[in-house]
């Protein structure tokens, strides 16, 4: 079993979700965080004096799913998530040892 | 010391006392549209509060005052007023004028640039409401339509130009999908918009009892007291008649819309709450409530996007409340219907073009990524609650 | 003209200005509590302030006020009143009575089901309030009690209700453990909080202040005026000695307590801010204060769960004002104990089985599940700050 | 009864509603701070806030005012008016008193110890403020300088002694990279800034209108109601002005800088309003308006940091409205600067030398973990908003 | 080592915190997070329209444990978190390289 | 290539962030959590009852390296959060699969 993270802009998840939900992935877990990169921060005000916020706003999307669904969750995720300018995120992939649902105690590809 | 003198100080102070509850509605309505906007465009909201509030008052108090009230040339020149201070009665009538911008800014928020839309509250200040008040008010020809504090000189008139801007302006990106589908957009602050509302709602107090302008004999102060009784009880009847069909329809009582049957009850009763006795004003505001829920529907379903209600609560309730006046009280249907036509047709169609030229010359619409990053940033380069981790987008 | 005709007017244009004071006090309770309550449950609470207003002040305007006052039938039927518009003073009595229910709707929330608690409202503003008014104010059996603006009349009223209605709710899931420990539930909003206070307190400016009824003459000026500053003083005096008290016992400054300490003064002030002297509200808001902050955790000890702090700043300081009133001027002590005695046990006892009524009828609380989501959600169905990211449940 | 008796009542519900809505302030200080602190500061803030109405009006209460205004005594002892109840004059008067410590709170916020702070508010109130108002407005030796409502006496003198305490504290951690560059610490709560600014605007009315005294005849009435036409007008020129500069620097508008502009406008016209016509009050806003954009940097660049602006908009406009007096209106420049000078000279100098005497004996301000972790928690040991995450620290 | 994430319900933390420090598990790190699920979210009403929600509020707590710890450490969260309703959550476990404790930096077993 | 989570102190944030663009490792993402360890939770109060907040703010930092960065980042993340007083945080390395760059498609070390 695999976890795959995606770091997507934000307005995308409606999008993202659409996509996972097309290829039956109806599982995942997201998160607001903020990202530091190649896409430049924007300036703000305040009283007059301008500064730079250099984290933007990102949406983290956690998604297990089995060995073989690794290449189409991926695919979905990137083709639904790029608009093509900087700042669209990335997506990393990693190892799952073992998954537990709670509720019913069952374990590993079943409990996806 | 005589009697007369202390009248004049006296409804002067009524006067100044009225303007103040009314500029509370500068508060009530800023918090009211900062709470029903997404946190990304609650800065450009309130910016644009406070500038038409600015603007439109100056200026009023340039020539807009004069142009309504037949005054000579700027600066109240030329206006003479008997009984009460001029200086208060202008004050009072000030205190009216930004209200028509106020009851279009919600509508026309989260995508409208700050400052095209400013310039339309030049226009709206500076002509189009001294004009429209000059024929009504200022004693020009539509003088016999009875309007109190404004259903159609003040509500209907703001609720006029709002469509127009909309139709003009378009709805928000993701309002409606592209299978033709409404998706709400929730309001990001229930206390402010609470807060709001309720401010509105004390401002009213100040707008339909001031309007009386006197309250220094028996018999006036007997109708001040009654103005604002009868006011409150729209309201009331407003927020319960809209709690019954909402709670009939989803078993929630969806704070939102009870507050705006409450301003809708507010807005039908200010044509008439001279005129009618106590009863009457239950009926005129349950229905106002009735129009407010039937309408938002119904203006979805054209795709005119208004992310506060203000059409449904000040237009379509600024028109009711004009004629309510006629059914309740002993005033021609005739003489209302075509005051509530004429200024219609004329605010609607000059605010039409008014809009269609700010768009053309200077833009009137925040482009597509602004609009999803909110307008804050763009327009204000301030975010509005920078410290809160959010959800939405 | 004549100066009567004037006074007429003043009294008048005074009776409309406290009323619009204390209808301030309605975006006060409605941000306090809103502010007290967890962001889970601020929907509700801010639906229940709202509708309270309305369903309260419709009643009473409906039949609530001619009970109250001996008129006969509906609608301000039969009243006489002499000095100031009938409609005024109906405006000013209407004002409080949304009060008695406000007083509640903290300690009651975040389990509360909001219709059943309107279901009360309705008997309270039709019933309850109206004949304890009318046993005092209405010049009935208890007119020798003196209580200004209602220590007892409504505040206690308020108080005993509300804990008629604690005792038949029960405490919120969580906040005394299994092992019997107290689990503090703070505040989620302390601006909101501070804001519905100080609007409170300047409310109270017309609470009291228009329980004079006139300033037209020079004596009722001054004693409007004293009225006022005492009232201030015993707010100031309560929120310092609460300020004192807490620092000395934690050596922080808790905002929720020193607040409370300032409401608490006001409602011990609010029976005899009429007719004692200047330094004696300071005694009186301070020992106010001092009840305060002691009652809240013996109240918390016998599981009486009260959010905000009701019953200590309402019913405490309800009783103690109107003690205050003998032991700092010249009204009889006994007169003073049978009026809080006769209506608290009414109020307690009628409220109680109306309580339980409701509950066995239609049900009062809402379930388990609901309560641990909130109440935004089932009874609203909108959530208060729907774009934040909240970490507390 | 004799229309003396009148003009008595009616002069005192004038000064009784006044009153009022200066303590509006109360509120409107308050959110503008809370808004323009960070979130962990913010109840400190509030906490502050509500200490010092308290602690300052019951100073004033016991002996400032006596003080001010040559009573004999304690508690209005000796004081002798006449045409008002001394009761509202003494409400009035004592509703500007905290006034001069709420504009200095803002600007030692985020690091200032409370007690400590309140400290200085007890001399503040019971001798700084009470000796320049007796050598000004209490007839003494200042009394020919013309100072309506306080352009020096109180926003002067609040401004002055922030500038001693901002020198005595230094400034906030962070604020002044090590490489002397600014670091702008954004304002948390953008609309509990606009709520607080729009409450001060509304409280200003009160300010400078019942600074009048009187309005019971026609000139009195005449004269309110232009001072507070005239007081509006400074605020709307402020904040168009502050629009404009900021936009053309910036093309952005920034809304913390327009409300700025706006109430730096109200400050400067406070010493003038009455004795100018109706458009100068535009050139003096206009002018309020630019200094406080001009002036905000120039404090920066000096490292005196003043977390909401304070130092610009009410000493630096005090300072312009008290010499506008002369420019504007037939006042001699010399009499205007001498009191100037006189105030501003003695109110700094004992000003500082209590804040360090404060400093060496109790400490006045935060160490620098708490300062880190913010003061609520150490200071108050309550959260401001405990259920929203943050992102900021 | 291993990293055990746990997607929970709010309401269930306290539960959840008692049981692992029971059985001397004492570091931890929580987050708020959206889950989508089997879980249907809920409805809510804005002027008179509904609309779904269905991303719902979750816990994500994340405890690095020994090797040894797994699976008492998975059996009290199971037991703790568990209403029987569906939206209990899910457990997955994953493997860590290293540990450093900033502090002393001390490393692997010891900085747990 | 590795992933990096540090557990730090909030305040430390921009000195960790200074610490890492100095070394060249210029993407991170980072997120709001709370943290439960030895550093003992403050004690706030509400109507004059105290209470104990166990879970302190911390901010977690993701970074994804290249494994020839590892140790330098750690070293940096170690001194740049230190204070020396309890609850400095963790650091906790895990291995990724795989790495994709949304907008370019660009993997692994390439999407970095
Ligand atoms: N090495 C990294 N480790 C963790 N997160 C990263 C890393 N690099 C980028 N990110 C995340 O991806 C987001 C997008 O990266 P960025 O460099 O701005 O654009 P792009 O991926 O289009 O080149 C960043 O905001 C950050 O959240
Ligand atoms: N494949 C997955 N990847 C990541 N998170 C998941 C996955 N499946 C479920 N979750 C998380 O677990 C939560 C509970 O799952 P759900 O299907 O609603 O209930 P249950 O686990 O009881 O069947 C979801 O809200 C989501 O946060
Ligand atoms: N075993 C663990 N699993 C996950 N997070 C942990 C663990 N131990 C500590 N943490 C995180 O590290 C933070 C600091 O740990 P703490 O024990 O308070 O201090 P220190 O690391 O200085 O001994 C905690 O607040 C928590 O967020």
């Amino acid at each position: 079993m695999k976890k795959i993270e995606a770091i997507i802009k934000p307005f995308k998840l409606e999008d993202v979700k659409d996509a996972l939900t097309a290829i039956e992935i109806t599982g995942m877990t997201i998160s607001e965080v903020k990202g530091y990169g190649r896409q430049q921060g924007h300036s703000e005000l305040y009283r007059g004096a301008e500064y730079v916020v250099d984290f933007l706003p990102k949406i983290k999307m956690e998604i297990i799913v089995k060995n073989d669904d690794v290449d189409k969750a991926i695919h979905a995720i990137s083709e639904s998530a790029r608009t093509g300018k900087i700042g669209d995120g990335k997506i990393f992939v990693s190892s799952i040892n073992k998954v537990v649902r709670i509720r019913t105690g069952e374990e590993d590809e079943e409990a996806i | 010391m005589d009697a007369s003198n202390l009248q004049y100080a006296l409804d002067t102070f009524f006067l100044i006392f009225s303007a103040v509850l009314i500029i509370f509605m500068m508060p009530g309505f800023s918090m009211l549209e900062a709470g029903l906007v997404r946190t990304k465009n609650v800065t450009a909201v309130l910016t644009g509060n406070t500038l038409l509030y600015a603007v439109c008052s100056f200026i009023y108090l340039i020539w807009g005052y004069n142009l309504m009230f037949r005054g000579s040339g700027f600066f109240l020149d030329g206006i003479h007023v008997e009984g009460y201070s001029k200086y208060a009665i202008f004050f009072f009538q000030m205190a009216f004028v930004s209200k028509t911008i106020s009851i279009m800014s919600g509508g026309v928020s989260e995508r409208i640039k700050i400052l095209p839309f400013m310039t339309f509250a030049v226009v709206m200040s500076g002509f189009i409401y001294p004009l429209v008040g000059s024929w009504t008010w200022g004693g020009g020809f539509l003088k016999d339509m009875h309007d109190l504090a404004g259903s159609t000189v003040i509500h209907s008139v703001g609720g006029w130009a709002l469509l127009a801007a909309i139709l003009v302006l378009g709805p928000r990106k993701g309002k409606y999908t592209k299978e033709g589908k409404i998706k709400p957009i929730p309001a990001s602050n229930i206390p402010l918009v609470t807060l709001g509302a309720m401010l509105l709602w004390i401002g009213w107090f100040g707008f339909n009892g001031g309007s009386a302008f006197t309250i220094s004999s028996k018999d006036a102060a007997d109708l001040v007291a009654k103005i604002i009784v009868n006011t409150n009880t729209a309201g009331l009847a407003g927020a319960i008649t809209a709690t019954i069909i909402v709670y009939l329809q989803y078993k929630k009582l969806d704070i939102t819309m009870i507050l705006n049957g409450a301003l809708g009850g507010l807005v039908a009763i200010t044509a008439g709450a001279d005129v009618v006795g106590l009863w009457e004003p239950i009926v005129i505001g349950a229905v106002g409530a009735l129009l407010v829920v039937f309408a938002i529907p119904v203006f979805d379903k054209f795709k005119i996007d208004d992310p506060v209600g203000a059409l449904s609560v000040h237009l379509v309730n600024g028109i009711w409340g004009t004629i309510a006046v006629a059914l309740f009280a002993d005033f021609s249907l005739i003489t209302q219907l075509k005051g509530i036509a004429i200024i219609g047709v004329f605010t609607f169609s000059i605010s039409f073009a008014i809009f269609v030229i700010i768009k053309k010359v200077i833009g009137l619409r925040s482009d597509e990524e602004h609009e999803y990053e909110g307008l804050d940033l763009e327009e204000c380069g301030v975010e509005s609650y920078p410290e809160f981790v959010k959800s939405k987008y």
